[in-house]
């Protein structure tokens, strides 16, 4: 199976390793991550101002040259994920938006909205699952006691991403059972990190983490796993003694086997 | 027709500021036919009554156009009044002046050419009206009642002490409904069960009243005065003639794994079961799906143990049919599921519960024997959270419209029964708006919060936590103090949203009766005809209809037994004489028409036919007009133009489309 | 004087897409606010500033610059009304007058790190400029 | 004033006494404002609409023709609507194919709580018609009373 892939900024760089074990996995588990050719910078944030075209453009064009070639496209960072389903659901649903898209992209055939977009977990869970990802792992992590952190951008608005439910999502948890690690659950693993706000103030910011840090090591979790790069920056820079947050494709690609050559 | 009066209704200002009635009338006099045309302030009044009747009597007239409110609310009016006055009451057409034009139109001039417009198609209509006189069908004394909680059980008490013979069908194994499942209730604090059991005992020693529990509406035809009803007995696999109630069945039984419905799902029960101890019938059910002898062969253990030798595994569902004149359905309503309103972490802990729980844990008989303490561990708690309008006054994407109307009552009641019991508790209230229109309802939360304590924020909560210690973080706000709350509970109460019984919808569509966007029952008027169905011969009682308390759902209940004996109490009823009538000398029996009457009301005869001097025997429609309704489905189906609607025939229509469009 | 107030409180509508008088005045939104601390104008508070038509002081406010667009409020308003979407409009008032911007590229240098994701400047960028 | 604001379209709607009718009712006392070209004709049930009274409308003028009724499965008579529906849909193919476009006929359930809907809806239809202009009369179509 090939899909799609839309990597974004950040995977290109700061967490390359986010984009590699994923890459690693989906190679390991049977289905392929075909790179967009030139695909752009998402803006981070999905403009919500219903009068900002501009800005969702960039998406469109991911979104279009998957619809070309005829594949869902799947996204990895929690930032793009959100932002090009919003954007897709706009071109979809929002007609003011998809002609004015339409009218500046001038694509051989106006866009509309065609194109499925999946989360990498979707993907994991919907089209590999989970009982076939348990069958293929080779390194059980069992014992570790893992916590899911989901931060704001994955699970929000649930009427548009709708892959799980908002305030008690459960596919990170069912995803680290499957590698056979003991899920943690608590109950701060869908609030806010503080995302950008940590540049100008970042009190606010370290109080926003240290909440987040402080509740998944009362329950005892050794480690949080997110999808997000901003998000595990923060946890990570803004809490003192916390515990180690990766990416949730770098027990993956341990459980598969798959992390050494990565790393190497 | 010569000979058509014209009245026009100014109904104070609601139509005459939007409608020159002055113009109508002096239009309506240019129709052909029309000798006599006026208007005046009320027409519904008895002046107003009077200057109709007076017209039809000195002008000899023939024929009356209302001009006016809709005929949902005054044509009877008016066709009475013309009746006293010796008319045929079904000489008289309506011209909806009101609902249909001056309400929704600002603009004079737009709402006076329409008003014309609609007088004149009105005027075409009567023109070629002709006098009816209505027929008779029996009534079937006898009622049904559809629903055995406080609601149905009052409806029944109420029509079967004024001497008629009511059935209740109750789809769970004991009559009772929510209210039995209630601890105290406001705003007297009696306990629920004290004034409920005695009620129920009532409906089933009174010798009027047959229950039917554990059963369910399988099937409903007929009409007004002659429905007949299929009910589903479920298999009890319990003999209810040989069964003593002595309880030893259940006591033996080893599927003990179960949830009880009961207690909200907070304890488990056996697979052979009642409700609850004071269940009516005393009477256990074998729930299927829980038992091992009838899912796996093996077992047999309550058989051997059941000295009445009542246990059989072999009984089927029974259907029995039953004739009814009239029906009342009285299905009442269930929580709202809280999936989408995770933020409260109803399914993360055990301490986060709805009211309905609450009332559990605080009856004696409940999962908890009464004591105040928590699911998780036993503990007593020390701070409980209460959180009001959860899934009420919400957008349609995350729960219901309306208001529940009776969660500011119960939270109160809870609260103040909580610090009565505990003092030493705390207790916060988070609200809204707090609702307390009935007697003694605000006097009952002012209790709360003046004598007992009860801090009471303004404000909504947006998120509980469960923290390590299992306590539970409760985010909320205090709009009047501006500040955001973070209040330590060991208890977190919901006041869950209420829905009509899923269950009704399939009943509504059984019997016709509409129903709203929110599954609640319609009432044929929401102010003058509260517990009537649209569908005559239905009528409403308890939350089916719309969130109601228990005073006002006994009233209500109370309310719909007296129309239920209004209607038993008649022997014969007389029928809309707006039926189908066939052409006999067109009809050629080709049998179209029975096939989409849906009331089996058409048939066919070999009628001697005199066509034009030539004498023949043909097979020709006739039409049964006890059983036709009126719905004109045949009219339209027939080939050859024979079957035509009285009241409703195609050359008055077809005048009526001329009148418009012309 | 008062048709621009209107006129701008209607444009705070259009831009967020939401209806104010949907609110119920619950205060969800501000009970779900993880920066609610910090806000000058309070998440309820937007929402009858705009009904009151005082987008101005929604413009000059500090909260603008505070609100992390997590969408809680968004996601639990029971009322569709979405204060986040608010807050944004309002954001957007501002950053397109001319010197509403809240981060000038020169002050990048001193806030990042080496470990700084591309994915936080791109964001703040988007959120505090034009 | 321009040409489209002058055309004040006719409007037969037709609509069964136990749902729709009711519903314009609760519009009326909602006042919920729908164009005065709407004129309502109170039939027992759409399942009486006889396509001959369509006819009868496009040929004495109307513009449009609407037929309300109870939503599937809330009939008074049970089964009336499914009558109506069915028929509608040929009649209107064939209007169609006579040159009555699309535009100008419509069935659309509305109950009797369904105020506001029956407001929109012919706001909506009114709209539309409105969009396609005068009809062409037809001629006779051999339905004289």
């Amino acid at each position: 199976m090939k899909y799609s892939y839309y990597p974004g900024c950040t995977l290109r760089t700061k967490a390359k390793k986010l984009d590699d074990y994923a890459r690693a996995s989906a190679k390991a588990l049977g289905f392929e991550l075909e790179e967009l050719e030139d695909w752009q910078c998402c803006g981070g944030v999905y403009p919500l101002s219903s009068d900002e075209i501009g800005s969702k453009l960039s998406s469109v064009r991911a979104l279009n040259e998957a619809k070309v070639k005829g594949q869902e496209l799947v996204t990895l960072c929690s930032a793009c994920h959100h932002v090009i389903k919003r954007v897709n659901d706009d071109m979809k649903n929002v007609e003011d938006i998809r002609t004015r898209a339409n009218n500046y992209l001038k694509l051989d055939e106006p866009y509309l909205g065609e194109t499925e977009v999946l989360h990498f977990l979707e993907v994991l869970r919907d089209k590999v699952g989970f009982d076939e990802i348990k069958k293929k792992v080779v390194n059980p992590l069992t014992g570790r006691k893992i916590g899911a952190y989901y931060g704001c951008l994955l699970l929000r608005p649930s009427d548009i991403i709708a892959f799980d439910n908002p305030e008690n999502p459960t596919i990170i948890e069912d995803f680290i059972r499957a590698l056979g690690a003991e899920p943690v659950v608590y109950p701060y693993r869908n609030e806010c990190c503080g995302g950008y706000i940590s540049l100008k103030d970042n009190d606010l910011s370290k109080k926003m983490c240290n909440t987040v840090m402080d509740s998944a090591k009362g329950f005892e979790a050794e480690m949080l796993v997110t999808a997000c790069p901003l998000c595990q920056y923060n946890l990570t820079k803004n809490t003192a003694g916390g515990v180690p947050v990766i990416y949730f494709t770098e027990i993956l690609a341990e459980a598969l086997g798959v992390k050494e050559e990565v790393d190497a | 027709m010569h000979g058509i009066g014209v009245f026009v209704c100014h109904c104070g200002s609601n139509i005459a500021a939007t409608v020159d009635v002055k113009k109508v009338v002096e239009m309506a006099r240019l129709e052909p036919g029309v000798v006599h045309a006026e208007e005046y302030q009320y027409m519904c009044s008895e002046a107003g009554q009077e200057r109709i009747a007076t017209a039809i009597r000195e002008k000899n007239l023939k024929g009356i156009v209302v001009c006016s409110c809709s005929p949902r609310m005054h044509e009877a009016t008016f066709r009475k009044c013309a009746e006293k006055a010796g008319l045929n009451p079904y000489m008289v057409e309506i011209a909806n002046l009101r609902e249909q034009c001056s309400w929704i139109h600002k603009d004079i001039e737009e709402g006076t050419e329409k008003a014309v417009i609609l007088a004149r198609a009105a005027i075409a209509k009567v023109s070629l009206n002709t006098s009816l006189l209505p027929g008779e069908s029996r009534v079937t004394k006898r009622a049904l009642v559809i629903g055995g909680g406080i609601a149905g059980i009052q409806t029944a008490l109420d029509i079967a002490d004024a001497g008629y013979e009511v059935d209740i069908v109750e789809k769970t194994p004991s009559i009772g409904g929510k209210m039995a499942q209630l601890d105290k209730t406001f705003p007297t604090l009696d306990c629920s069960a004290c004034i409920l059991t005695p009620k129920m005992v009532d409906a089933a020693a009174h010798e009027r009243i047959n229950l039917y529990t554990y059963s369910e509406i399988e099937k409903v035809s007929g009409f007004v005065g002659d429905f007949t009803v299929d009910i589903r007995k479920k298999a009890r696999y319990v003999n209810m003639d040989k069964c003593t109630g002595c309880g030893v069945c259940m006591e033996k039984c080893p599927s003990k794994k179960a949830l009880s419905e009961f207690n909200s799902g907070l304890n488990n029960r056996p697979a052979i079961y009642t409700p609850f101890a004071q269940a009516i019938p005393n009477v256990p059910v074998i729930d299927p799906t829980q038992c091992t002898k009838l899912k796996t062969g093996k077992c047999g253990i309550c058989e051997r143990f059941c000295q009445a030798g009542a246990i059989d595994y072999t009984q089927k569902d029974e259907i029995v049919t039953r004739k009814y004149g009239a029906i009342v359905v009285a299905t009442g309503f269930e929580i709202i599921k809280l999936d989408n309103l995770e933020e409260y972490a109803y399914s993360q802990s055990k301490d986060v519960i709805t009211s309905l729980e609450l009332e559990r844990i605080m009856n004696a008989a409940g999962p908890t024997k009464g004591h105040l303490e928590r699911l998780s561990d036993g503990k007593a708690p020390k701070n409980i959270v209460f959180v009001q309008c959860v899934g009420s006054r919400c957008d349609e994407s995350k729960g219901k419209p309306y208001c529940s109307k009776i969660c500011c009552m119960y939270t109160a009641k809870h609260a103040m029964l909580i610090r009565d019991k505990y003092p030493d508790v705390n207790v916060t209230v988070f609200y809204i708006d707090v609702r307390t229109p009935g007697k003694n309802f605000d006097e009952f939360y002012r209790r709360a919060v003046e004598e007992y304590g009860v801090n009471y924020v303004k404000g909504q909560v947006g998120k509980v936590a469960p923290q390590p210690d299992g306590s539970l973080l409760v985010h909320g706000v205090d709009l009047l103090d501006g500040k955001q709350l973070k209040i330590s509970a060991d208890m977190v109460v919901l006041a869950a949203a209420v829905e009509p019984s899923p269950s009704v919808r399939k009943i509504a569509t059984m019997l016709t009766a509409s129903i709203d966007t929110n599954n609640f029952l319609t009432e044929a008027h929401p102010k003058l005809r509260p517990v009537e169905s649209p569908t005559a011969g239905v009528f409403l009682s308890g939350i089916c209809q719309g969130p109601k308390d228990i005073p006002e759902t006994v009233s209500q209940a109370g309310a719909a037994a007296v129309k239920v004996v209004g209607l038993l109490a008649k022997d014969k009823l007389l029928t809309n004489p707006c039926t189908a009538k066939p052409d006999e000398l067109m009809c050629n029996g080709c049998g179209s028409c029975a096939n989409v009457c849906p009331y089996g009301a058409i048939s066919y005869e070999v009628k001697e036919i005199n066509d034009h001097g030539i004498r023949e025997n043909r097979r020709v429609a006739v039409v049964n007009s006890a059983l036709c309704q009126g719905c004109g489905a045949c009219t339209v189906t027939c080939p050859s133009g024979t079957m035509d609607l009285q009241g409703f025939s195609n050359r008055q229509i077809l005048a009526e489309v001329d009148a418009i469009c012309r | 004087m008062e048709a621009s107030k209107k006129r701008q409180s209607e444009m705070v509508q259009e831009i967020s897409g939401t209806n104010p008088l949907k609110c119920m005045k619950c205060g969800k939104c501000s009970a779900s606010c993880p920066a609610y601390e910090k806000m000058d104008i309070k998440p309820h508070q937007f929402v009858s500033y705009v009904i009151n038509e005082d987008v101005e002081a929604l413009a000059k406010c500090d909260s603008l610059w505070v609100c992390l667009s997590c969408f809680a409020c968004v996601e639990r308003c029971p009322r569709d009304v979405k204060p986040g979407k608010i807050v944004d409009a309002a954001r957007q008032l501002a950053v397109r007058q001319k010197g509403g911007s809240y981060l000038v590229p020169d002050e990048i240098p001193a806030l990042v790190d080496e470990d700084l994701p591309q994915q936080l400047l791109v964001s703040a960028f988007r959120k505090f400029r034009r | 004033m321009s040409m489209n604001t002058e055309f004040k379209p006719k409007i037969v709607a037709f609509c069964c006494n136990w749902c729709s009718y009711a519903g314009a009712d609760l519009a009326g006392s909602s006042r919920l404002a729908y164009p005065a070209d709407v004129k309502i004709i109170r039939v027992p049930c759409s399942c009486r609409v006889n396509p001959m009274f369509i006819l009868r409308a496009f040929e004495k003028g109307a513009d449009g023709v609407i037929i309300c009724g109870c939503h599937p499965g809330d009939c008074h008579y049970s089964t009336g609507n499914y009558y109506a529906r069915r028929r509608m849909t040929l009649l209107f193919s064939m209007l169609d194919y006579m040159g009555i476009e699309r535009g100008r006929t419509r069935v659309e359930w509305v109950s009797a709580a369904e105020g506001v809907k029956f407001s929109n809806t012919m706001n909506e239809f009114v709209d539309a018609v409105r969009t396609l202009g005068p009809n062409k009369r037809l001629g006779d179509l051999r339905c004289k009373d």
